[in-house]
């Protein structure tokens, strides 16, 4: 109820130059036929961003339907447990579909409609990007398809589930490893051909610009608010801020609004079994600069520059690249990295199960395993600043199996 | 020097009142050794060889192409195979156009300029990166000169005018006009919006004029080589090699054969 | 942010007479055993109603943990398309843990931590209660038990996992028809046992007094909230207010605050296969007063006064009685009743997900059913407010199945 | 009249210088036939009679019982078949006590005078429901009342003072003292316990005070004899149905044996 509008900033600070590079990452690497649908949608954007009547209308979604501001919540039992510094959790898993990619695709759904696009695509790894596409095609009348690999579509079955009860078509894509890149190129395939109908909603801080700047944009929201929630509820701003990094959309989100602040910020990538050898998916930690999906960036890829197979056990950060804007930031030496093994991402869901009752993505629980870690070494009056960037219930089966239950199993019949 | 292979080519086969045979292959596809008999094969009939440069993610490019660079890799190609293969071309064809077709990480990852340096040591004329626009071609474009080879743009349906007046500024060689909003492999669009879309490029630049993507009939290639100056084929003769899988003198001879079905559909002496 | 807390009413109004009688419904039919335990729980719940740091701790939990205020969305796609009354929902589907039942858990688990109780033990037919009650559990360190039917543990199984990767002991019931009255009969075996040690948080407003007045107080906030959001977003109270029914806490939250406005109130409950036969859960609409699980209210019953078996797709409306506030509303002719059968409920499940992007719970979409029917012949400027009880997530398997497809093959492969 | 039957009892045990033997039955377990020969041979030994009346949804009853219900209405018994169960053990022993057992809604769904006036039909001495409380019994002890029925109640170790009071108060043919926490068939509580409670209990009522819940065996029965007025044997007797299922000669056998075990463990003449 009378929910503050003012901590919605609307201004677009730290831009890219009109390339859309981030000092040298980011551009717009793409084929020539999607320069001239890309220059159209960067117009639309700027276009949609100064008028007031679509933002009006963006942040009023955002909190009837989205469920915005999302709370800031103390994980005093957590800490307690841990003993360090104070964990506070962004609950981005409290928004409508579970996760913070709706603030998104409610964006650029409602710059589809503006701009009259009939129809909208989408690539998905953990199936949120998905089900919060197909949630605001259902919602604004648009037809959804919706690219994602078969190895994806596996793991977080119940995600393909939502897609298709909210009337999208989940189209399975078996080429290369069957995970978010490999949806990501048939996406971009699919728009090549259909751009002039059908506009392509990008999930993540990533691709050719404009969309790094518009998915920063759309998300910022959750800085905005989290920043205004802990100096009313803690009356400071916390020492660190920390997000997981898949491509990177929640961790710019959450850290975007707060890199003006003397505040460590942190993006945890997914070391999945261990950085050493090529089992995970951390594009900062152990990749180089290059060249994919449209922007230049930190990839995972080998001399030649192919790009690499990634693990982890969150689809949702199974991906070999990494926003530019992130990698600009960590560059400039204002992103600090770290990261969480599949093991550790699950023994952080456990804790935040048992001492919160929270279920954590699995996404996320790679941000919290590296906060748990952090916040031992730091003092009780000290604060981390988490992003809970979505809810576990997508990955309950994979839980499970990692656990040694038999899902059905369970079902059935155990006690 | 390359700068004027490129430009003989187009040159003789305006001569011969025809369109360049322009025919694409993956290098390494399906493994180095077969990959250098097929492209022996196609530098036979084409005038212009263009070899594509295997990559992990061809987002541009439909089915076949994609199994091709697949195939490529599996069988362990890397970018010095690809350098011999253009070199091994470039000793048996010295007069053929020869152009590298590929993505930008790939060169990026070498370094343009090192990318460059041994493109032009292998003999190429030129170089075609699907996804270095001209905004972003700048020091690539420095590096490809610097080495005297061609940088060739695409121009898409969807290419405003201003864009095309980009392209035709910043290109050299040919430019690549591209037949169908899509990627490589799907159905040609109508060929009179081709034609109408190609003269008009012809009035804003003097580069010659190829067209691409989709061109899979003798009929189709036939068509497009009555107003274009050159005629890209590429899924077409990549798919022999699925075809003909395991069976190398039955590609070759598929391949062969298709070479020189299109290339008589380049309208020998029927140009006006 | 500055989320206005005065729209929460504190004092306890139409509270039932001494003995928790609403008219002549209700009351305190409970084993000897039980008694002293009630009165106790009794006075605890009265002390900690005037007790406002117990009070501010609450509205503190719902606030920053749960997610409340939750929204009002006005329904305007699906509303256009029925083309009559404009459809307005309460969004509880938000709320952490995914349904309106944790408002209720959060009030009694605070309520058992401050009576020094270590163990927590809770019946659950959807799951949600049994989820919301192991989520509390492990917030406040408390051991959990749960029952649940075999049968509704078959058609929620995501719910038995969460519950278990919460930390919560799930205990099938194979007695009777192995839903909901069968978990809750033995939930009272064990409180019998043990209630020395033990909280048993029932699940909704039923059971003997004082549950069925605690839930309710606990479960007004929805209500409360909902009147003061459709003062302010639409300045008019809405024409008519919907709420499934199982026992009737979802019901009694959005229905009590506005008992003394001009507004028609009504409940829905589950025809299952129709009114005609046995199978549905239709306790008011078909069944008559009798006493079971300690009150005295309408039950499906056969002449002998034997309790019969229910039948509906949704397994939390899937129980042969009702709270006993709400008989005495619908007997006073406060309340007005409708019902929805399965078909009907599954169809405005789709109905919504396609038009909204929301996928409500299978509970809620016999309310939006029945709203849906009523909208069609009332006009534009009226205004019918539904309580979205929950999400559908837990359904899908159900859901999947009815339209014909194998939830395995599905995420294994198809288009 | 009846209200001096239950009393009779009490004092022929008395006189005898033993507890009562208060045997548990449910009414139509198996099946209405098997089981009046059941309660037949309980009324040899006991000296009062429990008779349970099946519900759907007995939740004071541990397994066994449950189990009883479960059988006794799957074998179709209603009311009319409890209530001829009662007559029929009442002609056959017209000086037992015989109190019917059961939950609320059975007695609600009759409606509670015509429940009473068909349980005083049957020859039944008193009735205890065990969900409904002193609070709520108003209406229903009024029509007991009428019929000149008991009101037996139970009282829980979890009863306060006052409750014990109202209970006294409230009461009339005996008390029932629940031996545990928990529900019929669990374990005993402490014999020391018990007999703590019950002292108090007698202090408080003049009424004669039985305990039940959960006495298995002989010796917990000898024990619990040693100052109660009665024990009430309920599981027990009930489990010789399920262990004999289907073999109904055994049945009445096994029970018969274990009825008369327990009536020598009432103690004859050994009570102070
Ligand atoms: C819950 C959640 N968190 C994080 C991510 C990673 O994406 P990003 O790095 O763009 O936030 C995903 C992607 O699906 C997600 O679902
Ligand atoms: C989402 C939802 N709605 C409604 C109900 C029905 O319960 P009640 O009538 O108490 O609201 C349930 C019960 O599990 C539920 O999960």
């Amino acid at each position: 109820m009378n929910k503050d509008f003012r901590m919605y900033d609307m201004e677009i600070r730290h831009a890219p130059d009109a390339g859309g590079h981030f000092d040298r990452f980011g551009g717009k690497y793409a084929a020539e036929t999607l320069m001239g649908p890309l220059a159209e949608l960067e117009a639309a954007f700027y276009a949609s961003w100064e008028d007031e009547s679509f933002q009006a209308e963006r942040l009023r979604l955002l909190q009837q339907y989205v469920g915005r501001p999302t709370p800031l919540y103390h994980a005093e039992h957590l800490s307690r447990a841990i003993g360090g510094a104070q964990i506070i959790l962004k609950r981005e898993d409290l928004t409508h579909t579970g996760a913070h990619k709706i603030n998104n695709t409610i964006g650029q759904g409602l710059l589809a409609q503006r701009m009259g696009k009939k129809r909208v695509i989408a690539e998905t790894g953990a199936g949120q990007h998905g089900v919060a596409t197909a949630t605001v095609a259902a919602m604004f009348d648009m037809q959804c398809d919706v690219y994602m690999g078969r190895e994806d579509m596996r793991r977080q079955a119940p995600n393909v589930f939502r897609m298709e009860l909210l009337g999208a078509r989940v189209i399975p894509v078996d080429c290369g490893s069957g995970t978010l890149k490999d949806a990501l190129n048939e996406a971009l395939r699919d728009w090549v051909a259909s751009c002039e109908t059908t506009f392509y909603i990008i999930g993540t801080v990533a691709g050719p610009h404009p969309y790094p700047l518009m998915v920063r944009q759309y998300h910022a929201v959750i800085g905005q608010e989290a920043r205004a929630q802990c100096l009313e509820q803690f009356g400071r701003l916390p020492d660190v801020a920390m997000a997981c990094v898949g491509g990177g959309s929640n961790a710019m989100g959450l850290l975007h609004p707060l890199r003006d602040d003397d505040i460590r910020l942190v993006a945890v990538e997914a070391a999945g079994h261990g950085l050493d050898g090529d089992e995970h998916a951390a594009s900062m930690l152990a990749g180089r600069p290059g060249i994919l999906h449209g922007n230049l960036t930190y990839l995972l890829e080998d001399a030649e520059g192919q790009i690499k197979g990634t693990h982890s056990i969150s689809a949702g950060l199974d991906y070999p690249g990494v926003g530019p804007e992130l990698a600009a930031m960590y560059e400039a030496g204002r992103l600090e990295l770290d990261s969480a093994t599949d093991d550790q991402a699950l023994e952080a869901f456990s804790r935040l199960a048992h001492t919160e009752g929270i279920l954590p993505a699995l996404e996320s629980s790679h941000a919290l395993a590296a906060a748990m870690r952090m916040a031992a070494d730091m003092s009780p009056d000290e604060m981390i600043l988490v992003n809970l960037s979505g809810r576990g219930d997508k990955d309950l089966d994979t839980v499970m199996q990692v656990f040694g239950k038999d899902a059905k199993a369970a079902a059935g019949g155990a006690a | 020097m390359s700068l004027d292979r490129l430009q003989s080519c187009f040159e003789r086969c305006k001569a011969e009142s025809r369109a360049a045979l322009v025919g694409y292959l993956t290098a390494g596809d399906p493994n180095p050794a077969t990959s250098e008999k097929l492209l022996h094969v196609l530098a036979k009939s084409a005038d212009i060889i263009e070899i594509g440069m295997p990559f992990s993610d061809p987002m541009a490019d439909g089915p076949s192409i994609q199994a091709a660079s697949e195939r490529s890799l599996a069988a362990g190609t890397k970018m010095h195979d690809v350098f011999h293969l253009c070199l091994s071309v470039r000793k048996a064809r010295p007069e053929a156009g020869i152009v590298l077709m590929g993505y930008a990480n790939v060169a990026y990852a070498m370094g343009y300029e090192h990318f460059a340096e041994q493109a032009a040591l292998a003999g190429a004329d030129g170089v075609l990166i699907v996804d270095i626009p001209p905004e972003e071609s700048g020091d690539f474009d420095a590096a490809l000169k610097a080495h005297a080879l061609h940088s060739i743009r695409l121009v898409a349906p969807t290419s405003s005018v201003q864009r095309r007046e980009l392209a035709a500024k910043t290109a050299s060689g040919f430019i690549y006009y591209v037949s169908l909003t899509g990627i490589t492999g799907a159905e040609m669009g109508a060929v009179s919006d081709i034609r109408t879309q190609v003269d008009s490029l012809h009035n804003q630049s003097g580069l010659p004029i190829c067209v691409g993507f989709g061109i899979k009939t003798v009929e189709q290639a036939r068509s497009v080589a009555a107003f274009a100056d050159g005629v890209v084929i590429g899924s077409h003769f990549v798919s022999c090699i699925a075809e003909h899988a395991g069976n190398e003198s039955a590609m070759l001879a598929a391949l062969d054969k298709t070479c020189a079905a299109m290339r008589a559909a380049m309208g020998n002496g029927s140009k006006p």
